[in-house]
């Protein structure tokens, strides 16, 4: 009795020194997001921001904050679309059928995962621009798709060698053809690892930014973290415009994976981890 | 089966291509790359978009888009966008107009602009960054406005022990004037040693001052690892090692010791001219009476140290389709009307002789500007033409950085500063 | 479609069989775009930057055919050299704490009740927000300027410190930055693992008697090995190729301590031009991350092998 | 109503493994036969070609008279349940019933709801439509497995082992039910196992596999009693078979199968070696009188198996024999006992073959 009240009393003061470390650079962001420029950078700072003024958040829509967050989720939904869609049927493949390249697939599905992006971006810039995809939405959704992909196929092929093949054995045999079996048996019963890839997915495409801002130029079309850079101007740092972006940035990303959260274990539990 | 799979397939490709919908240049359309947002509402950028709206309302039929770029990497971006051939007509340049010109992506302005020049030369202020501009007498860039990286100093600090802005004409003047405020209690010498972003520190300013005001030789060659290279260098890495100035300076940009010194947490802080408007806007004690410009000390009282100059400029693609409209629009942001609202709203440098006598450019930050022109006319120097320096201050960081931490000599830091700074050229 | 039916290839070696249907040949399809996609955008851009590599590249605009002269230069200059040396204990001391600290949560919130669902909510966050915001906070957070270390260190009688000024406190921070927010990642993974272990195996070594801790060392660990090793590959790649925590958070500094191969890489290519200089270096990085995801699996399979 | 199939030397080989050789097989329209034979026998790989899951490496596979080699499995007009079930554990009871109607167009909501509404009274589920599988017990589960499989009418019904993972008595209960649906039905049912009781007990033929090859295929008479070798010999029955390896000799005018501590007479065909196996089932033997005993012993332990009595019984040197009596005949550990014969004859097999020897009639 005693010694389950003493575990308790560690774990809740562990919980709340984790929860400090952990969220204190962004609670500071928090903060400063809510203060007025002058006093920002104030020493010694404020704490707590008095008064906490909503100026910075008005700003950044004003400075089209809200055509940023609509790119990011243009180009993230999509990205998420096309990765899954490729990735599953290329996944099933590799967990369902039997075909001369399928080994060399696997293995180069692993170097490919090694390939450094930062030394793409040179070539990449010229490769888009000769596509001339430069500058648009589709030749970040294609980019994004191409380096997601290799992770998304490995988690779900390993995912579903460990669904029992009967199920999909018993909708043939009902009728199904091989696409209808794909979509009715397989993927529902993918759905935690389809979700988990998807998370992984969705926090590349939403946070990237060395790739958008090198293949990115246009204002129109320009995404969130470039945005965002973009307030670390030349004249001076923005500080309240940049850490209230930042935190309209992380909301939605923070809201889905709380909600997932649960398919993210899950889903790597059923593949990616037994490998 | 088949029919499925192609039709979802080219459901997707439907999907993502019509994502790609951006403006093809037309006729009529020019396309301007700058690290300013006209959208935004800061007094450069204000003054951005008056300067479009007043030449488009002049100019019927003609389209001024803006692609607003990240700073730090659009010069790059342009070559490599000139390479491909779909760049921009006219391009925003600071210190990396040798890059753009070297790489052929930008093209000559005289065929445009020589009239244009000759007419306007008389009222056009800061001859040497028209120099600066000018490549074996092709005219590369039209400055817009320069700027240069000079002293800020906290007035009332200074008066609080006695110091005036005269104490800051030497080195030895300099080094006394941050220990008296260090031992008033007062904040000191804000200095960023970082190697990004690098600006004018002290030992690039003592090294150019003994090294006739220039860093690097005819040629773009540099030659660091001498007497006075070492001289220079050790100047800057003694007030460190003495405590003057702290030793988290090697980890300060010069973003980071600037948010100090608006922070009320530094009495001395070298910083460009054109970040005085910001100060005002951002903190809460700067004003004409709390701080000073000045330029940078020499070793003597007979001058003072040179100040490395600069110039936000426009430079035309060579590719362009529209290099008429283009240079045409140039001209005028650079005419007097141009240069009125860069300087009354934009808060800049005042471009031409007869703006910078405007009734309007009195108090505030005007006062500043004041100073901050004064001292570029008496101290600035210009960058030889087509010589990569920008990173060069950088490669004299990183000699402070391994001569304080790395237990490497002067002479050998400047070697390899050297050496970096030949690669590049 | 018919005649193709007795073609189909069904299980190679092995006794069980793939799912299969009579009369189709289409995997080819399946893993199609999948090909095509990579081959477009990462092998013809890889194949690009080892063409590129051979040149001397000035200005961005290619320059004469040099050979393997960039490589010469690469491994003749003692910046890069060092950034090995930083890009390695940077790697191994991220890989080490982020893996112990990762595999601390994963155990301690492993169970599916309510405390621990908030506790990975949380703990997730700095893993989910941009890199270049986490790294700017953080270095808000930890620079001597803030004021906020000499807050917390004062009261101990510590005195100013200057984190980011000082080239070993400079790599902790670093470190710091990429434990901060990759711990959440090694912590999802390895709790998977954990899970995909069946609890019958801990009951039994419960009526069997074995202590927690002997049962951690004799029934977890060994259980986990894939997941671990998946971990282990997963996160070093990130660590040996990562830039933002560098050019964020340090710039490189001070006086080099922190700048790694991608970040002296980028500096080359992006800030110097010279480009074929670090295609060079880009090329090389790539097979420094064959030769650790080979390293390691050796590793794991001379370690398997060894009788426990 | 049921259709015919046929197997015409079928093989299949996995890369250089060969799991099936030569299966020659037909059964006749509304048939129940047993695919029987231990694990690896090529029971279940000649069950999944015949579903169409499996290509077909060498012969030809006939439904209804037509080839169906190239037919995928959803043209094949079969049904089939699988050992775990495989119901869709995404889907709810009624929604995995309706499954197999949705795949064919043309089908109106109507009718299906119809259909499953019949299905799931006759199963005996009508109450879980709404529950998912999970909900379920292990036999309602089957239950619903065998409505997903019947609810189209199939000509053919292919059960993979689907009793295997319920209890005992459950199996026994379903193992009835699943005899009335046929009988309802009429549709051929191809069902594989290998638990012999099931397959005695539902079919009307039964084919024996091992190792790749059909050993045996009759009615569950035929192969209990008449098994074709030692193999099928002793998978069939309820314990494993004694074997006694001897030899005949021909005694008194009579024949004689004669090995240590063991001698017995016989009537059966005799390989020219004279070298033979007898094989004694539990309930070849019977306790008799002194007189009359053929073999007698020593029992050496009692197993008690509710209405029966197991002794086991040494004869000669260390040879160990299991005789089947009645619970009520009271030997104990220790006893002498004398043994006769309580069937017809004993089984009798060519050692070096394993292949039976007919009895001399």
């Amino acid at each position: 009795m005693r010694r389950a009240t003493v575990q308790k009393m560690v774990n809740v003061i562990v919980s709340v020194i984790v929860t400090v470390i952990v969220l204190f650079p962004i609670l500071w962001g928090l903060s400063t997001s809510l203060k007025s420029t002058d006093r920002i950078l104030k020493v010694p700072p404020d704490v707590v921001p008095n008064p906490p003024v909503l100026d910075h958040y008005y700003s950044i829509f004003e400075r089209g904050l809200g055509r940023y967050l609509f790119n990011t989720v243009v180009v993230s939904s999509i990205t998420v679309l096309v990765v899954l869609l490729l990735g599953f049927m290329a996944a099933y493949a590799l967990a369902r059928m039997e075909f001369r390249a399928k080994r060399a697939i696997t293995t180069g599905l692993l170097i490919i995962m090694s390939i450094p992006l930062a030394s793409l971006l040179v070539p990449t810039f010229t490769l888009l621009a000769n596509l001339n995809l430069l500058d648009t939405r589709t030749g970040l959704v294609l980019l994004y798709t191409t380096y997601e992909l290799p992770l998304t196929i490995w988690l779900i092929s390993n995912y579903i060698k460990t669904i029992p093949e009967s199920f999909e054995h018993a909708a043939l045999i009902d009728g199904y053809s091989r696409g209808a079996v794909m979509r009715k048996v397989t993927l529902p019963l993918a759905m935690p690892v389809v979700i988990a890839s998807s998370l992984f997915t969705l926090t590349f495409a939403w946070n990237d930014f060395i790739v958008a801002v090198t293949m990115n130029a246009s204002e129109g079309i320009k995404t969130l973290p470039v945005g965002i850079y973009n307030f670390l101007g030349i004249f001076s740092r923005e500080w309240g415009p940049l850490t209230a972006a930042a935190m309209i940035s992380i909301i939605p990303i923070v809201i889905i994976f709380v909600v997932f959260q649960r398919y993210f274990v899950s889903g790597l539990t059923g593949g990616g981890a037994k490998g | 089966m088949g029919r499925y799979y192609a039709r979802t397939l080219a459901t997707v490709l439907a999907a993502t291509c019509s994502l790609g919908a951006i403006a093809q240049a037309n006729a009529g359309t020019v396309t301007m790359w700058t690290f300013l947002n006209p959208e935004n509402t800061s007094g450069r950028e204000v003054a951005l978009r008056n300067v479009i709206e007043k030449y488009e309302a002049n100019h019927p039929g003609v389209d001024i888009v803006v692609e607003p770029q990240d700073w730090a990497t659009m010069t790059e971006k342009f070559v490599l966008s000139h390479s491909a051939n779909r760049a921009p007509d006219i391009i925003w340049s600071a210190q990396d107009l040798g890059l753009l010109v070297n790489s052929g992506a930008v093209t000559s302005l005289n065929p445009y602009l020589a009239d244009w020049l000759a007419e306007n030369d008389d009222d056009l202020l800061f001859d040497n960054a028209y120099d600066n501009a000018t490549y074996d007498g092709e005219l590369m860039a039209v400055p817009l406005f320069p700027y240069s990286v000079l002293v800020f100093y906290r007035k009332d600090h200074f008066a609080q022990v006695g110091l005036t802005e005269d104490d800051l004409d030497t080195w030895d003047g300099f080094a006394a004037a941050v220990k008296k405020l260090q031992d008033a209690g007062l904040p000191g010498l804000l200095l960023p040693l970082s190697e990004d972003k690098p600006s004018s520190t002290i030992a690039t300013t003592a090294y150019m001052d003994l090294n006739d005001g220039h860093l690097l030789a005819e040629g773009c060659v540099a030659d660091f690892a001498t007497d006075i290279g070492v001289q220079a260098l050790t100047l800057q890495t003694d007030m460190i090692k003495s405590g003057l100035i702290s030793q988290e300076a090697v980890a300060r940009t010069n973003d980071d010791a600037w948010d100090l010194f608006i922070g009320g947490r530094g009495s001395i802080v070298p910083q460009t001219s054109a970040r005085a408007g910001a100060l005002l806007s951002s903190s809460d004690w700067a004003n004409e009476e709390t701080v000073g410009i000045v330029p940078w000390p020499s070793f003597t009282t007979d001058h003072h140290g040179p100040s490395v100059g600069a110039s936000w400029q426009v430079s035309l693609w060579s590719g362009s389709q529209n290099k008429e409209e283009a240079s045409d629009f140039m001209a005028f942001m650079a005419s007097e009307e141009g240069a009125k609202e860069w300087a009354v709203t934009g808060e800049q440098l005042p471009l031409r002789a007869s703006v910078a006598n405007l009734p309007e450019l009195s108090g505030g930050v005007f006062a500043l500007n004041q100073a901050a022109s004064e001292a570029l006319n008496e101290t600035g120097r210009f960058p030889r033409p087509g010589c990569a320096e920008s990173s060069t201050m950088g490669d004299w960081n990183r000699a402070a950085q391994d001569v304080l931490l790395n237990g490497i000599s002067p002479v050998d830091a400047l070697q390899e500063a050297t050496d970096s700074t030949n690669r590049r050229q | 479609m018919a005649e193709a039916g007795v073609a189909t290839v069904v299980g190679t070696g092995g006794r069980r069989s793939k799912l299969f249907r009579v009369g189709e040949v289409k995997p080819y399809l399946f893993v199609l775009p999948f090909i095509g996609l990579e081959a477009l955008f990462l092998l013809l851009p890889l194949g690009m930057s080892l063409y590129y590599s051979l040149f001397d590249i000035k200005y961005l605009i290619v320059g004469d055919f040099v050979g393997l002269q960039n490589y010469f230069e690469i491994f003749s200059n003692r910046r890069f050299l060092a950034s090995v040396g930083v890009t390695m204990t940077f790697s191994l001391f991220s890989l080490f704490f982020t893996f112990i600290v990762g595999f601390a949560l994963a155990l301690w919130l492993v169970k599916d009740n309510g405390h621990s669902v908030f506790m990975r909510a949380i703990i997730l966050v700095p893993y989910v927000i941009s890199m270049l915001v986490g790294s700017l906070l953080l270095k808000w957070v930890l620079s001597q300027d803030a004021g906020l270390t000499d807050l917390l260190l004062g009261p101990l009688g510590i005195p100013s410190l200057s984190i980011l000024g000082d080239p070993s406190t400079a790599m902790a921070a670093i470190v710091y930055n990429g434990v901060w927010r990759d711990s959440a990642f090694a912590m999802m993974l390895l709790m998977a693992g954990l899970k995909s272990i069946p609890l019958h195996i801990y009951q039994a070594a419960k009526v069997d008697g074995a202590s927690k801790l002997y049962t951690f060392w004799r029934i977890t660990l060994p259980l986990m090995r894939m997941p671990i090793l998946i971990t282990l590959v997963r996160l070093l790649l990130y660590f040996v190729n990562s830039l933002t925590f560098q050019l964020v958070l340090t710039g490189g500094g001070p006086a080099g301590a922190t700048t790694n191969i991608v970040l002296h890489m980028y500096r080359s290519a992006f800030e110097d031009s010279l480009l074929g200089l670090g295609n060079a270096m880009s090329f090389v990085l790539f097979l420094f991350n064959l030769a650790i995801i080979a390293v390691i699996i050796i590793l794991f399979r001379v370690s398997g092998r060894t009788p426990k | 109503m049921g259709k015919t199939v046929e197997f015409c030397e079928v093989g299949k080989n996995f890369g250089s493994v060969s799991a099936l050789q030569g299966l020659n097989l037909k059964i006749e329209e509304g048939e129940f036969v047993s695919f029987l034979g231990p694990s690896g026998s090529g029971k279940t790989t000649s069950l999944n070609m015949l579903a169409g899951l499996l290509s077909v490496s060498a012969g030809e596979i006939k439904i209804a008279g037509q080839r169906v080699n190239e037919v995928p499995p959803e043209r094949r007009n079969i049904a089939m349940v699988f050992q775990n079930y495989a119901l869709y554990p995404h889907l709810t009871i009624a929604e995995n019933l309706a499954f197999p109607l949705r795949a064919r167009r043309g089908m109106s909501k109507d009718e299906i709801g119809k259909r499953v509404n019949d299905a799931a009274a006759v199963l005996g589920v009508p109450d879980l439509l709404e529950r998912y599988p999970k909900e379920l017990s292990g036999g309602q589960q089957q239950r619903v497995a065998l409505g997903r499989a019947l609810i189209r009418d199939p000509g053919v019904l292919l059960l993979d082992e689907p009793l295997s993972n319920l209890d005992a008595r459950l199996r026994i209960r379903m193992r009835r039910d699943i005899k009335k649906l046929h009988e309802r039905l009429g549709a051929t049912i191809v069902y594989v196992t290998h638990d012999q009781a099931e397959a005695l007990t539902l079919s009307s033929r039964i084919a024996v596999f091992n190792l790749g090859s059909l050993q045996q295929f009759g009615t569950p008479e035929e192969i209990y009693n008449k098994p074709v070798n030692t193999f099928v010999a002793n998978f069939l029955g309820e314990r494993e078979m004694t074997f006694v390896e001897g030899s005949i000799e021909e005694r008194q005018g009579r024949q004689w199968f004669t090995a240590p501590g063991v001698t017995v007479p016989v009537a059966h065909e005799t390989p020219p070696s004279q070298a033979v196996t007898l094989g004694i089932r539990a309930e070849t033997l019977k306790p008799v009188p002194a007189e009359g005993a053929l073999i007698s012993g020593e029992v050496r332990e009692v197993e008690h198996s509710g209405a029966d009595l197991i002794l086991y019984v040494t004869v000669g040197v260390q040879r160990e024999l299991v005789v089947r009596t009645e619970a009520n005949s009271g030997f104990e550990k220790g006893d002498r006992i004398d043994l006769g014969l309580a069937q017809s004859h004993f089984h009798l097999f060519d050692t070096a073959t394993g292949v039976a020897l007919a009895p001399r009639v």
